[in-house]
């Protein structure tokens, strides 16, 4: 068995954004997503679950490595400006390369 | 009963005693908390179940009794964002987009004290026409989009450039889940009248003075938390979020006494008019107008005139109700 | 009353109303959304409330009463995958593994849909045994059971090989929470009786009927979600869903007959015949034969089925129960 | 009625064969599950409603007949885990933080318990001072507290040096959510009286028998799983869970005769003194004894100290109170 | 203080394997788990979380390092071929070692 | 665009505990965070969500590299004779280093 270096690109935003976020996903060509709700803090303040049109979601995807960068810079250019986002990246190694 | 004995049976009400329970839970930072699944689950309730009695009152009024109210609470709908935004302008300084999301969310309406209302008329025994409720369902919608596109300056400065953003306001306005359900409902309180009534009865009617209260703890901290932010926003907010009320709640009881409502109908018009939203606006204003800061907006709602309604408002638009009737 | 006014009487009631503004909307991608805990708690209300309410009928019924069309139900739920499975390998062209998966969906049941037809029934004034639930409550083990056994191969190849797998799927079609909450509340009711009844009524009864309404507007969003898949299964599947549930059911109206039950009677086993599962035997199921495509069944249960029963079938079943009947 | 045919009128009732549902679900590890936003709002539902119901009863009793029964609820809630610790430390063997966090649990209270009492004793006809739920909402803060001080050593060693940790453990105590939400809907109750209740009745009362089955559903499910620990806290705890509550509850009827109370009254405080906490005492334990495990406490009360209660206890301190009442 | 490096294996899978994962995971010697629904879209279609039937959930395991490798094989083995299923595995750095 | 490294910590503990990390997150100086609820498993038994007071959190910071240690080991210090917590950090890259 062979474990392939992908990147796993994690993002943290206002639950509102969701379905925003992950049209911006499919428009990069990722393959799928991963979503959760969770409660934060940050520079904007509290943000807890609550109430869901306060309340902050994370989305997780794995793309191909040489991906991830430009589908950080899309984010940032489309969101960081005008809402609460946190957006990272980091190492990870998969099985079934090609699914990404 | 005179002025103060029936703010006092308000404020003893257990609606309003749950309210200050949530209050005092959040302000001494009690675990008390309510999983979000409740909170969207009580609001579900509550939007069904007010809609769905406001259309099984408007089938048995007949739409002939019921158009002209309807069309004056489209109207306030309208005109509060209008009157609302260069007062934020102005007088608040505020920029275009916060001073446009703070108008969307004082032309909505908050279903939660128009209920808290019609408590109120019935405790103190005064009628009103019981497809008021309908009234709720018409506003939202046209001050969502008023006031987005007052924040987006696309009244001022006309359709110059074609305005993509403003399809999907239009969509959240008319299909934001607030809207839909209370819209939804009623259409459905329409079709089934009495014999659907009587089916659903026991878990739409029954039980939803109580529902509410509960309800209403869980609002309690919620605008609890949001005492915090009062500081931070600033002494024209505050002033604003006691004043605007009034004077909305004015109007809409202009206008009610206009469309020749009973003092109890003009009563829940200025109600509504005077209220402010929590639930349909936040979400479609804050991606419709994302440079506006939803502190502002949520915390003169939330923290500022929902409490003063449920607590003095919803007596005083009574009186006035009751002096234009005089 | 005629056809066409018992149909227009089904439609017009706030539970399928309820489940077209669900449709609606999931069809314009409105954020409204139910969460999952709400879901969860639906249905478990309703599962309690529905076995409760059997078992209280059966202890006032009288086990002698019950048995033998307690049998015909039995008897159904395991006969319907028999009679789906080869249609669904032959005309379908489905491998073994979904047609096992599919008619082990068809054979077990929809809770939902039986109350919907009870609504119905009441609805139209026509009586039905009030122990009718108890089917509900010992149809889906049998048919997931039989399902999975098809799907696996284990009927026609005989017991070859030790099936480990099948030791957990007897426990899930046995313990799986559809089945436990169903046959325990049955249970429960039939010990607790008369008496238990009086004191959890106002619960599990009296506000059933407004329950079903907001978990149908629940379902119809899934079922409104699920209408995107349509295209993907194919024009056979289409077909089965619509026609499946009409030979089911006319199966199960001549059972009803032959056991002996009211035309009431009749029309709700033909109902449950003819309905197929979403809550006991997805899971169950997908864990037995993990090869079938869940695509297939949730499509054809939820897609189509369960919106023909709600809004056609049951008026169609209690028709061909009455022809039966003559 | 003799004594083994209320102990099957306890045992047939919906909400023990809930219990046994749900224990059953457990140990049979079946998918059955509450999700945890149903949990919690079960749990506020039934809080608030008692903690409302108390209040109103308070209300109309007038003070001048609660003060003395309450005195006594409140001296049970300290004089308790003041038994319990020493007997714990002795013949248990815990060290002091655990016999601390154990004492306090028992100290503390089971609302639900409570709830199975009224009924118990309403199926067989005894009457009892409405007001008694108003003794929950006192009991579990000064047990607490002593609880935990014992846990701490603080009544032993005098309070040398400053303990920071007590502030928070009595603001957990205080306004932890169980006791916040019995003593604010108590005095809401109060407030509120006959005409709040008239108008929030149809939510937190009628349907309250409904609720608490479905909730005994999933402490059986809860109690079921702590079942597999029994092993682990060892032969001791085992019979400490089955002794104390009879110790404290033969004290809680001796304390509720001599402060007047009737039979049924009398009975009532017994079960209290006789349960342990599971909602209020392990939050606020679990932070202030961090030493202490919580496997021992929550064991001992879920596992064994509340099946037992909810289906021999109950029969058995109306027993007592029968006896002291001769 | 000194931190040990390990391996934390990420299992994104159907609600209904949950029960069968974490069987593996101890007959794999692993000596806990974290668990959380999820929501998500892949291959396999949207998986939201409103049915449970239908939901999603993510896993997450802290090992050795030597030891997330067999353990991912073991979950390619038993679970990839018939189940919507993602996993993959990423370095962390850990306090009190003697746990995993 | 560039990429800043950045440490994310990750604490698993018991929900009961969630207001103190957040409390000793604030004191060390880190200006965000994101939680969520889990159930899981580990040395001290089952953990599952059904009741809040023995349900686990999963608590996630975004913080500098250099002050990820200091933090792990005050939350050591503080919590981990007493409580059922586990703690890791791992590698991530982030946009926008000046919010963390
Ligand atoms: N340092 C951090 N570590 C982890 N999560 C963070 C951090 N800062 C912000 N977040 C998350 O990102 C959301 C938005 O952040 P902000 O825009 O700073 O308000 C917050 O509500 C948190 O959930
Ligand atoms: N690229 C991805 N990034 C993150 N999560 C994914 C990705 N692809 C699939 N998933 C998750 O894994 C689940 C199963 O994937 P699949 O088998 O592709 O349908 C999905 O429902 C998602 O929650
Ligand atoms: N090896 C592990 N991998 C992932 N999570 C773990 C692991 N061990 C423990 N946990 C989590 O940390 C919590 C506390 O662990 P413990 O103190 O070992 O009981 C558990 O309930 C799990 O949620
Ligand atoms: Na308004
Ligand atoms: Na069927
Ligand atoms: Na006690």
């Amino acid at each position: 068995m062979s474990l392939h270096p992908m990147k796993l690109v994690t993002v943290i935003c206002e639950s509102v954004l969701e379905e925003q976020v992950v049209e911006l996903l499919r428009d990069c060509g990722v393959q799928g997503h991963t979503a959760f709700d969770v409660r934060g803090s940050g520079s904007q303040g509290l943000r807890n679950a609550e109430m869901r049109e306060c309340g902050n979601v994370q989305i997780e995807v794995i793309v191909k490595p040489e991906a991830a960068s430009s589908l950080l810079e899309n984010l940032r250019a489309k969101f960081f400006e005008h809402f609460a986002m946190v957006a990272y990246e980091s190492e990870v190694r998969v099985l079934r390369p090609q699914k990404f | 009963m005179d002025f103060f004995s029936t703010i006092e049976s308000n404020l003893l009400s257990p609606a309003v005693l749950f309210f200050a329970l949530g209050l005092f839970a959040a302000v001494t930072r009690s675990d008390l908390k309510f999983p979000e699944a409740l909170y969207t689950a009580l609001t579900l309730y509550l939007l069904t179940a007010i809609g769905f009695k406001g259309g099984v009152a408007v089938s048995e009024a007949g739409l002939a009794a019921v158009w002209q109210p309807l069309l004056a609470a489209v109207g306030m709908g309208c005109l509060i964002p209008l009157v609302a935004f260069p007062l934020l302008r102005r007088l608040g300084g505020f920029d275009q987009a916060n001073a446009g999301a703070i108008a969307a969310h004082y032309g909505s309406v908050s279903a939660v004290t128009f209920i808290a209302a019609t408590n109120f008329l019935k405790n103190i025994a005064v009628p009103y026409e019981s497809f008021a409720s309908a009234f709720i369902a018409v506003m939202d919608s046209p001050a969502i989009i008023m006031g987005v596109m007052l924040g987006k300056g696309s009244l001022s400065r006309g359709a110059s450039r074609p305005d993509q953003g403003l399809r999907r306001t239009l969509r959240d306005a008319v299909l934001g889940r607030g809207v839909l359900l209370l819209v939804g409902s009623l259409l459905i309180g329409m079709l089934s009248g009495k014999r659907g009534m009587a089916s659903v009865e026991a878990f739409f009617v029954t039980p939803f003075q109580g529902v509410l209260a509960l309800f209403l703890l869980e609002m309690g901290m919620v605008a609890g938390n949001r005492l915090g932010d009062l500081k931070k926003v600033g002494p024209f907010l505050l002033v604003f979020g006691l004043a605007a009320p009034l004077v909305h709640g004015s109007l809409g009881a202009l206008l009610g006494t206009l469309a020749g409502l009973s003092v109890g109908g003009t009563t829940l018009l200025a109600v509504l008019a005077g209220s402010s939203s929590y639930i349909a606006a936040p979400a479609a204003v804050r991606l419709a107008l994302p440079d506006a800061n939803p502190a502002y907006s949520l915390t003169a709602s939330l923290g500022i005139t929902f409490p003063f309604n449920i607590v003095l408002g919803i007596p005083l638009y009574f009186e006035i109700a009751k002096f234009l009737h005089r």
